[in-house]
């Protein structure tokens, strides 16, 4: 997989902008962003684990945790020697090749994500010219290292688990994708870092239901509540990593946090105009962001009640992917009609369209209600 | 029209949990921060009183899980009973206050302390001088309102929580 | 407020159905014969005046010589109340009939009566025990149950 | 090409987050469809029943706590209705006033719970039971200063209640009072019209009314299923004829419906404590009643509406100091009886639903 990758990364060599005073060429900024890259991911997700246990605790009444070092800091850190130091358990019945693999094909891909992720300008490891694509490509092959999970661990509420991952992965893909395509016609450019620069109104206002649907696919993606189908606790236990122990668990739960802290960073950088922003450095502007973007989904998380599977579909197929299409039919015309200017006209315009929209949406589309025959 | 269906729901309930986050947190952090209990808690041991006692045992044939085992003689020149041995197995008490209630001459309390765990079984078991009163083994008001009084006053959540909804 | 329907009227009100069927009533409860259990409930649940639509409880005793078991059978309609109860003279294998086909409330009921007394009940769709597991020796709530 | 599938027994429990205790499902399932369920009684026996014929009338009231742990002040009631019903014993006035607050509180606990559980298995993470509880600790809190204990309360005895209520207990309960109405508003914003929970809920797990009067099913599972049915007004026991308060009912029987019917009941029951509170009457807390009650031959079939249902309680009586035979209806266990017909044909997530939303408690189921 890497080694593809590598080969990939070559072959972009000529369209990559190394900037001109960096001392090593390509190969420094090669070892120095990956260093970065992977510091930053660890960092956050430790940063992320303990905001989010705050945030929920502060959200519940309670106080979250606050014992281990200041304000109870270094929470992550003992979570993770703790888990660290637990004992490995495979199943009996257990596929053991694929039940080791499984963690380390989930959490590859992840990382790879961060690698087109603009933290300043021009900042990032490689400015692909198709970065969105390739975002797009890498994110959604942990789905199968997360399969892999389920269906190696022997274990019937694993495999459901699985089976709704990929479900639910791949019906949410296409809306997605699709809310996607309004920010690169608005921007003209695949590029991570073009697209921030070509935020000079924050895209989040220009295009709203975008926004609203890629928050919500993108939320089902990485499996955040309310979507989250594929370890729904109270249903099938802990859904694909009920097997899982010790370290393995460990590379899950960085897989979960870590795709939180990608697609965090994605919309922040496609609606939230990334490290764009006045008087702070830029980088604190981008992480800022993030954490913003992530509190949402903690907030959805602690209020919303989960959905079932079929309705998640239903959402997909019915609701977000026509919605989709018809943000990106609009979008369209605006850039047609407005290759320039009139930028806040279309914000008014692209709201009242939002507004409508969702309202016709909830007239004709319904959730539930519904019995299965059998 | 309904508004049923359009996420008016979803948005209001946000906003509750939203508010939450400016709120006091309702727990308190328990081995620092001490709230006082009942007057009348049941705390997990037995207090005797062994001059009050008479050793009528009918704090034993009250205890529905026949935790306490008391041994008498009778002393013939007082015609009382003189009791040799009291034991109490606090493994098999369930904290029910039966044998407090019983009692004729208030000569057991049920105990205020509640961290009693102790590391071997056989530690439970308490009989004679273990069972009497020290100011670290202080008698509930568990059906004694008089020690009731003398205790601090319970805290309560309904008086803790003020913030206006 | 609930009417609690005096045995001897009700008694007097099955035998003109049933002549038979009554072993003895009382002012609080009718004993009904085994054998009339099932045609009794049955007249009793769907006769317009007593309409006993709800079964409240069953339970059983035992008495040395005979089990009992007991129906508290009520009307939310006409809110109204009754102790019906059959003896059960057999002690190596009592059974009784069902009732399950009336009340499905019963269901459990009867696997539980099944289970800690040891009473069979005819026709019910699936008798096994309930509490405790399959191969357990004896049943607990008899008196006899050391 | 056809592709061969075929149905999966899956367990649910004993030891599954969402069972509310011990309970186990045989579930078969086709996909993520419900096409069997079987469901396994009987890991948390204990022969509460064989204990009690062993032990006096009072003795038996620890045992009571322990059916319902949930709503043990209910247990408590019904256990010593039943013995002053069986030995004629009178109760004064405070003691029948402090006990219908005293249940009532109990309701309010135990619904807190139910919804709050109902609403955690539905996938909100843990946020609607921790602003249940806190309420509940509330109430745990006026129980611990009148009983001393916050779980198994052992309070009540044939004849009134075991102890006076202290001089701080009514300001605390006004106080409660005053505040509850507002943090139910509180709820009813947070999830009622939530449009997530009105999918999963509405229309799901539906009891026909045939269905739930048939099999027995009692309290808000009966009422959501718009039966009238509420034992406080059809046969008042203690003094539920004194005080005004509206059964709520649903229409449908769907889990909605089973949660709504505990939100309203929750304000009525506030209502009956304000009515109780203003009427409080001072004097005896508890008659004089011998301390081994050796009650006439007889039998008696006591009935209560405990927050899960009708909790009653059948007693024979053979004049000697325990009972001769001592039967519990247990309510959680008898609203069981329809689980399959409620649960087939719908999805797991539903499964967790629907079970959730008929609120049981293992202690009673096996006892």
């Amino acid at each position: 997989m890497s080694s593809y990758l590598n080969q990939m990364l070559l072959q972009h060599e000529a369209s990559v902008r190394v900037p001109p005073d960096w001392p090593g060429g390509y190969w420094f900024h090669w070892l120095f962003f990956t260093v970065v890259i992977i510091a930053f991911v660890l960092t956050i997700v430790m940063g992320f684990i303990y905001f989010e246990r705050r945030a929920l605790g502060r959200i519940q009444s309670r106080l979250g945790p606050n014992r281990t070092g200041p304000f109870g800091l270094l929470q992550p850190v003992a979570d993770a020697i703790k888990v660290l130091l637990k004992e490995d358990i495979i199943p009996d019945k257990a596929d053991k090749l694929v039940h080791w693999l499984a963690p380390i094909v989930a959490f590859f891909p992840v990382m790879l994500i961060f690698a087109v992720i603009p933290f300043q300008n021009g900042a990032m490891l490689v400015d692909l010219d198709i970065g969105i694509l390739y975002i797009m490509a890498v994110s959604s092959v942990s789905t199968i290292g997360i399969f892999m999970a389920g269906w190696s661990s022997g274990n019937k509420y694993s495999l459901l688990g699985a089976m709704r991952a990929v479900a639910s992965v791949v019906s949410y893909e296409i809306p997605l994708v699709l809310s996607i395509i309004g920010v690169i016609l608005l921007s003209g450019s695949l590029s991570m870092n073009q697209i921030v620069i070509a935020q000079n109104i924050p895209f989040i206002l220009l295009q709203p239901l975008g926004f609203l649907l890629f928050f919500i696919s993108g939320c089902a993606e990485i499996n955040r509540s309310p979507f989250d189908m594929l370890e729904a606790d109270s249903e099938i236990v802990a859904g694909f990593h009920t097997e899982y122990s010790g370290m393995k668990f460990a590379m899950f739960y960085l897989v979960e946090y870590a795709e939180a802290l990608a697609m965090s960073a994605i919309i922040a950088t496609l609606f939230l105009g990334g490290w764009r922003g006045p008087v702070l450095p830029p980088w604190l502007w981008f992480i800022i962001k993030i954490f913003v973007v992530f509190f949402l989904m903690i907030w959805t998380r602690s209020t919303l009640p989960r959905v079932r599977i079929d309705q998640l579909m239903a959402l997909a197929w019915k609701g977000l992917f026509p919605l989709a299409l018809i943000n990106l039919f609009i979008t369209g015309v605006e850039v047609l009609l407005w290759p320039a200017g009139l930028p806040w006209l279309a914000v008014l315009i692209n709201i009242v369209i939002m507004v409508v929209l969702l309202l016709l949406w909830s007239r004709f589309f319904k959730l539930g209600w519904g019995r299965v025959e059998i | 029209m309904k508004f049923e269906r359009y996420g008016i729901g979803i948005a209001r309930g946000m906003m509750v949990t939203f508010k939450h986050l400016f709120r006091h947190p309702t727990v308190s952090q328990y081995p620092e921060q001490r709230l006082n209990m009942s007057r009348r808690t049941r705390g997990n041991e037995l207090i005797w009183n062994n001059v009050k006692c008479t050793g009528c045992v009918t704090c034993a044939k009250s205890c529905p899980q026949g935790a306490i085992h008391i041994e008498t003689t009778v002393d013939p020149a007082t015609n009382k009973y003189n009791v040799l041995k009291i034991e109490v197995d606090t493994g098999y008490c369930i904290q029910c206050g039966l044998c407090v209630e019983a009692c004729p001459y208030e000569a057991i309390y049920m105990g205020y302390s509640v961290e009693r765990a102790k590391y071997r079984r056989g530690e439970l078991v308490q009989a004679n001088e273990m069972l009497l009163a020290s100011p670290d083994r202080p008698a509930s008001g568990y059906m004694n309102p008089h020690i009731a009084r003398e205790l601090p006053r319970q805290t309560l959540l309904v008086e803790k929580i003020v913030e206006k909804r | 407020m609930t009417v609690s329907l005096s045995g001897t009227e009700v008694a007097k009100q099955i035998a003109s159905q049933f002549p038979e069927a009554i072993a003895e009533s009382s002012n609080q409860a009718v004993v009904v014969k085994t054998e009339y259990l099932l045609k009794v409930a049955e007249f009793l649940k769907n006769s317009p005046d007593f309409d006993f639509n709800y079964l409240n409880d069953m339970t059983a005793a035992d008495y040395y010589d005979y089990f009992e078991v007991v129906f508290q059978l009520s009307s939310l309609n006409l809110n109204h109340k009754l102790m019906l109860k059959t003896r059960c003279y057999e002690r190596l294998k009592p059974a009784v009939p069902s009732v399950c086909c009336l009340w499905r409330g019963a269901e459990l009921m009867e696997r539980e009566i099944y289970d800690l007394m040891g009473i069979t009940f005819t026709g019910h769709p699936n008798l096994k025990r309930i509490v405790l597991w399959e191969g357990f020796q004896g049943h607990p709530l008899r008196k006899d149950y050391l | 090409m056809t592709i061969k599938t075929e149905p999966f027994v899956i367990n649910f429990g004993p030891a599954h987050p969402s069972t509310h205790g011990v309970f186990r499902m045989r579930v078969v399932l086709d996909g993520e469809v419900v096409l069997d369920l079987e469901p396994v009684y009987g890991y948390l026996h204990r022969g509460i029943e064989k204990l009690a014929e062993q032990r006096t009338y009072t003795g038996i009231i620890p045992l009571t706590d322990r059916l319902d742990y949930l709503a043990a002040m209910s247990n408590n009631l019904a256990h010593c209705i039943a013995v002053e019903k069986l030995a004629g014993i009178k109760v004064p006035e405070r003691a029948e006033y402090l006990r219908v607050i005293l249940a009532e509180l109990q309701r309010l606990c135990s619904h807190l719970i139910a919804v709050g559980a109902f609403l955690n298995d539905s996938g909100a993470f843990m946020t609607p039971i921790l602003y249940m509880l806190r309420e509940r600790e509330k109430i745990l809190d006026l129980f611990e200063m009148l009983s001393g204990q916050r779980l198994t309360y052992n309070d009540m005895r044939p004849g009134g209640v075991s102890q006076d209520a202290p001089e701080e207990f009514l300001p605390a309960l006004h106080k409660f009072v005053d505040q509850m109405p507002r943090y139910l508003d509180e709820y009813d914003q947070l999830l009622a019209k939530n449009e997530i929970l009105l999918a999963r809920s509405k229309g799901v797990g539906i009891l026909s009314k045939e269905l739930a009067i048939n099999s027995s099913a009692s309290g808000p599972v009966l009422r959501a299923s718009g039966v009238k049915w509420d034992i406080r007004k059809a046969e008042p026991y203690s003094i539920y004829d004194r005080f005004e308060f509206e059964i709520p009912t649903g229409t449908a029987g769907d889990c909605y419906d089973r949660y709504l019917v505990r939100m309203l009941e929750m304000r009525q029951s506030v209502r009956i404590i304000e009515q109780a509170m203003k009427q409080f009457p001072s004097g005896e807390y508890r008659s004089r009643v011998p301390k081994l009650i050796r009650p006439p031959v007889g039998e008696v079939y006591s009935r209560i509406e405990a927050p899960k249902g009708e909790l009653a309680f059948y007693i024979v009586s053979d004049s000697s100091i325990a009972p001769y035979r001592y039967h519990i209806r247990g309510t959680s266990l008898i609203n069981l009886t329809a689980l399959r017909d409620m649960i087939v044909g719908w999805k797991v997530a539903d499964l967790i639903v629907i079970f959730g939303s008929i609120d049981i408690c293992m202690g009673e189921v096996d006892r």
